[in-house]
């Protein structure tokens, strides 16, 4: 038997992003666990919905329009250009980039969760994967102009998850806070989650999905994916365990679904330097990621006053920002040389300021463009068909409301 | 004594807590109920087959007072929970003989 | 006839329910609810802003019986379940007009 | 005005709507219960370990009626829902001093 | 060090076909979600364990006598003969064939569910995994005669899907509807699942596992598989978008449990072609299933009467087919070329009707063969020791009444 | 395109690694909903938070010491002595151990359920993870006296799950019974788990995991690692059945929860033999797990009266020694060749009583080590902070007392 090395490349490269491609999917589980189980019984299903059909109208819309645009051919660094409708690259890197594209649409659904209507968000969730994001993801990942600036998010803290993430911000504000959350004095009120049990294997979902989410991003085989794998871990880790610190010191106990935000907040953000920073950068970037949950969720929630039921925006938003911002910091020449992200050193490897004003740069463009792109969808929106289900509905709950069903039809609940 | 047992809103949960508090009465205790009156229920579709959810999600809220007080609390919670709308519910009251505080062995209305 | 109706620390069920038998009561209903009483509740924080919990689980048993019996089930329960903590609970003496067992039609007393 | 409060099989819950709703009550309240009485439970073994499953699952159905109506209700649904084996549940006539309806503050029979 | 190709290709070879066993293999957490969430409470723990004891029965069973008879040497081209006891083949073969063939015998359990005798079901279990799939899975994997004959059922949507369907079907019609699904006139009554959140998580899991299904169905590594996970995950999105739409128009609200359906039913449709067809093959395809699954499940409940709690007859069943005979419409030499499947193209890409011909008697044969042995063993099985529980048992749950426990003891139930 | 061998090799072997790692960290999860599923709901929120604080902890601890105390250079086989801080392994070897450590620590939390403070555990936590399991693991894999010995625990029956077990024992004996569990005379009282369902998904997803947990302690990727999933597959099928089959001769009905746990005790037991032992070793393997698990169930509830809600010390501490006994009696050379564990037959393959010593001694060192040093750590805390939470707590569960959060807010619960 003779051995064609194009032919063995291809195969282990297509085998590796497969097998990265199905963990990252799976995150689409422990996104609609997580979002389910931290918000009322009453919407769960509701909830279920929005997360399905942001992965099947993600799916279809981005193999149509949305790969194209970020990947086709580069139109002034802006936007993809060719590749619509069929495109003809490997179909498992088409399948790679669907999933990250959906990751970015279902982010939103959590903070908008209890109170928005289903066509709403239906609508909302089309244009993100169509457009959005695609347009965003074209100027780093698709050879853009942040790219040739050089910008380095590794698997997307800014690319993915801010812009889920102001997206996010967005569409919450724009509803306004659920029937319940804000007294009159504008002190809010705690609306605990339905069910810990399913939110915390939501986390434990996400954290195995970020195992492809990471090191897949390698894009090839390559033994770097060991070391990526290990940042990963490590932030997520110290995510968990500076929270669960702080809320005990803080509020006089560990706090449990914080914590789980805690380990997801780590996760988002060494997602943007998992190739580029040390093991102890990695944990350096989880205990910062820490402090952002918890005074993030704090400053959303009391300062906006934005109702965010499942801390979406400090996890993906605020965490995308400070880990995107920590390569700046952290990144070492020594694992960009292993990992193939190049010599670059951060501010506290000597490197400078180069690299962290560059990710400022990448930072704020996104952040731009995402609030500015959502405020018009959902303003569209809003002032047409409506963002927000009636008061009645709300009350009731959107299981019934929207879909004329219940989650837990044998149950008998408080509310 | 007598007890006031309450059908209310799901919603209107703490609105009723308060007036008890204000009116001073000594406890209360709530479930959760379904129930049907009035208010007739809705028609979905489930798997495509029509189905009639006739009984509602309500709160049973019962409250035991000294006779002179029931009045007052009826009263209060009538206007403050009235929405005018159907599904409102209904206070029925019921006289109580005695009451006992467990902790205490007490009876009689210091019980309460 | 009347009813004893308890509400309850959850974790006196068994301890109840052995008092109900001993007496010789012909059965009894135990429902779940919420309650608040001298008990007034306890301040917990989730996700950083305080929340009071002031509904605090409770059993609510009720047991119908003739007459004759109604006072000792009470003393003999007040006494079974006592801590001498707030959250003991309450119990509540209601007439009972009639009662029927379906199961054969018969009314009355014999009916329990 | 009286409350029928009947303890019944859960499956029986559809024959007592209709009987309620033939007999012209204006509404009916339902809570989830466990019960005891002449059928004593199971006894399970779980994980190797026997254990008295004595409380059985049962619906709570509480009907308000004018005086008038007590009667052929408790008669109508005594026999509606008679299989003739322990189980069958009870009923408890409760004497009802007053109703009001919230929504329109109405009291008495009307508000039933 | 020196490069043996041989082994280097048995170790690729191997470490796939593991990968995409272990997918599969989960898959059967996704079947015990699936069924439980969409049925009551009071019958979740019996679900669980049947579905835990078919794999379990069915691993040891296969091993034993069904992997020969499956793929043991040719008999007449109807039946295998070798390899029993002790198979010799690699053991990632076995397995991987394993797992699928717990994926046809747990099909039946949710359209059984709430009122078998687990004894029965058990019995029901072993004959399907020993003989009834095995001898069925000989005609066209095992080399047999719908092999020669040329059908073209890649990862089994008649296979496995339809044989667990037809399965079904019979013992689903021969048990009768659960105590009070019909009113006296006939029309159906709802009877809603319990717990749509789980119900939505078993979905996701199953199309995580189904990336293990089809593309490991190459049974080595190829590039191939790239393009088999991407009209895999084309067809499940486009199967839920149809469904939510359909229901949406006919019922006046998305229906959540049926859109989860809709998801299944273009995973199982797309599994005969999916290295057979292009993405918009895949497409169409997902569209038909979300169109069967609709009226399927409408056919079978109000015309047929047959009471199938999960809709299991429709999505693999009647799915099962719609896809096998897409095959012969859609099939494209330009895709099978790329992934060995051979140039065969479909009425559509004017292939003309023989390949439709071809998988039809497929699609027949499997439904006469499964159709006459379930109906065989569910007949002896229930003049013997009976197929259903007792009204009171039924009543109560088959939790208390088949195993002694609760599943949810800590819970006020409503019935 | 040239092809480098050793790189080839190596990345090969990392993808592996990391597969299988992944899988083992996921079985993180199914701890935490088996752990979860089968005790009571006021409790789930803080089981969970153990588990989540267990890996978060671990993966810290693990990282900055206990790595280099197994695999560090080795003093007088004892314990490793170099890799601390900053190890220089491979980062995905030191990710796969890791998530191995963490499967040994969070073994206890189950048998602890319900009534540990939440402090007291995460210390415990912290010290298993960070000195407890790394000196044990020295011996063995780190090439310490139990490796020059020649014991065979492949994948760590001993290794791992009985030193969780037998910390379990300590742990759960030390507390004492729930408040409840035990009549004045006592006999038990049982207390049913809280949610089958999600206890049944967790041993899905703990077999789901094992997939990497016994194919991935080849280390390196390798042909057999076909065998080692074969051989756990039916050891795990086999334990189900027959606890099953037990259960239901001698208490009239087929146990759900137990069956369960059959599953994973046959999971456990083949975990040492995976690799040594043919397919008829690892059914009968999977049989004897499963009277270990009712017999141990039974006698460590009545005999020995210590409470451990999810049967953690049956499962891991008795079906780990039973399986690794087992190596001794069905180690075969024809497999060992295969797997590389070299010609080793046990007594039954006849090779004399040696193997089973050599394994004899591992078992009773390794219990010996665990039973000492957890009895003085739990000694030592239960006599400093205390172990066990007030009575006042524990009856109103340990997600209030604890968390200050309810586990299922909008449920009416029973108790
Ligand atoms: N006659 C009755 N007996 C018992 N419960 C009743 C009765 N009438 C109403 N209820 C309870 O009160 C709730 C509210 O009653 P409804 O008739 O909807 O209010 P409204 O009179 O404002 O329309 C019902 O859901 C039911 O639980
Ligand atoms: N006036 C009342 N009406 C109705 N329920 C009451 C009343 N007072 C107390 N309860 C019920 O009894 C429970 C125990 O009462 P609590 O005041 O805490 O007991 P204690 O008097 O021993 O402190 C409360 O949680 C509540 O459910
Ligand atoms: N004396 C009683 N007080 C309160 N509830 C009772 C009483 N007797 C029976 N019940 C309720 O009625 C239900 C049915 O009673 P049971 O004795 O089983 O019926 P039957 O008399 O037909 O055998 C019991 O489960 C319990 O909930």
């Amino acid at each position: 038997m003779e051995l064609d090395v194009t032919v063995l490349t291809e195969q282990l490269d297509t085998l590796w992003m497969l097998v990265a491609a199905v963990l990252v999917f799976f995150m689409q589980a422990g996104f609609a666990m997580v979002e389910a189980g931290f918000t009322r019984a009453k919407n769960a299903s509701n909830i279920i919905m929005k997360n399905l059909m942001d992965f099947a109208i993600g799916s279809f819309l981005f193999f149509v329009v949305g790969y194209g645009m970020m990947y086709g051919k580069d139109i002034a660094g802006l936007i993809g250009g060719s590749q619509f409708i069929m495109p003809s690259d490997a179909p498992v890197a088409i399948l790679f980039q669907t999933v990250f594209c959906a990751t970015a649409a279902t982010i939103v659904s959590g903070a908008m969760a209890e109170r928005t209507k289903f066509v709403s968000y239906v609508i909302y969730s089309a244009v993100i994967s169509a457009i959005i994001y695609p347009i965003a993801g074209h100027w780093l990942w698709g050879g853009g102009w942040l790219y040739q600036l050089g910008m380095i998010d590794f698997a997307g803290s800014t690319l993915v998850h801010s812009v889920g993430g102001w997206a996010a911000l967005v569409g919450a504000a724009m509803l306004g806070p659920r029937i319940g959350k804000y007294k009159a004095d504008g002190t809010p009120n705690a609306i605990p989650g339905h069910n810990i049990t399913i939110g915390a294997l939501g986390v434990f979902i996400l954290w195995f999905g970020w195992f492809g989410f990471n090191p897949g991003s390698t894009l090839a085989l390559d033994v770097s994916i060991g070391h990526i794998a290990m940042t990963t871990n490590l932030s997520a880790a110290l995510g968990a365990i500076t929270v669960m610190t702080i809320s005990w010191v803080k509020y006089g106990k560990p706090d449990v679904s914080m914590t789980l935000n805690g380990a997801l907040g780590g996760l988002v953000a060494i997602t943007a330097g998992c190739a580029s920073v040390s093991m102890w950068g990695a944990i350096a970037i989880g205990v910062i990621a820490g402090f952002v949950i918890v005074f993030g969720v704090e400053f959303v929630e009391r300062k906006l006053k934005i109702d965010d039921p499942v801390g979406a925006i400090s996890v993906h938003g605020l965490c995308g920002v400070a880990g995107t911002l920590s390569v700046g910091l952290f990144a070492t020449a020594e694992v960009g040389e292993l990992t193939g992200m190049g010599q670059i050193n951060g501010l506290f490897y000597g490197g400078g300021f180069g690299q962290l004003a560059v990710q400022a740069i990448g930072v704020v463009s996104y952040m731009a463009w995402t609030l500015a792109t959502a405020f018009i969808l959902f303003k569209i929106i809003k002032s047409t068909i409506g963002l927000r289900v009636s008061k009645e509905e709300e009350i009731m709950g959107l299981d019934l409301g929207e879909h004329g069903t219940e989650g837990y039809a044998d149950f008998v609940l408080k509310m | 004594m007598k007890k006031i047992e309450m059908i209310i809103r799901p919603e209107m949960m703490e609105t009723v807590k308060e007036i008890v508090e204000n009116v001073g009465a000594g406890g209360m205790t709530v479930s959760s109920v379904m129930g049907c009156g009035a208010q007739k229920g809705r028609k979905e579709v489930y798997r495509g087959t029509e189905m009639t959810i006739n009984l509602l999600h309500k709160l049973k809220i019962e409250v035991v007072v000294v006779d002179s007080m029931a009045d007052s609390l009826v009263d209060a919670i009538s206007k403050g929970i009235r929405t005018g709308q159907v599904g409102d519910g209904k206070m029925f009251i019921i006289p109580i003989e005695d009451a006992v505080r467990v902790r205490t062995g007490e009876k009689g209305d210091i019980a309460l």
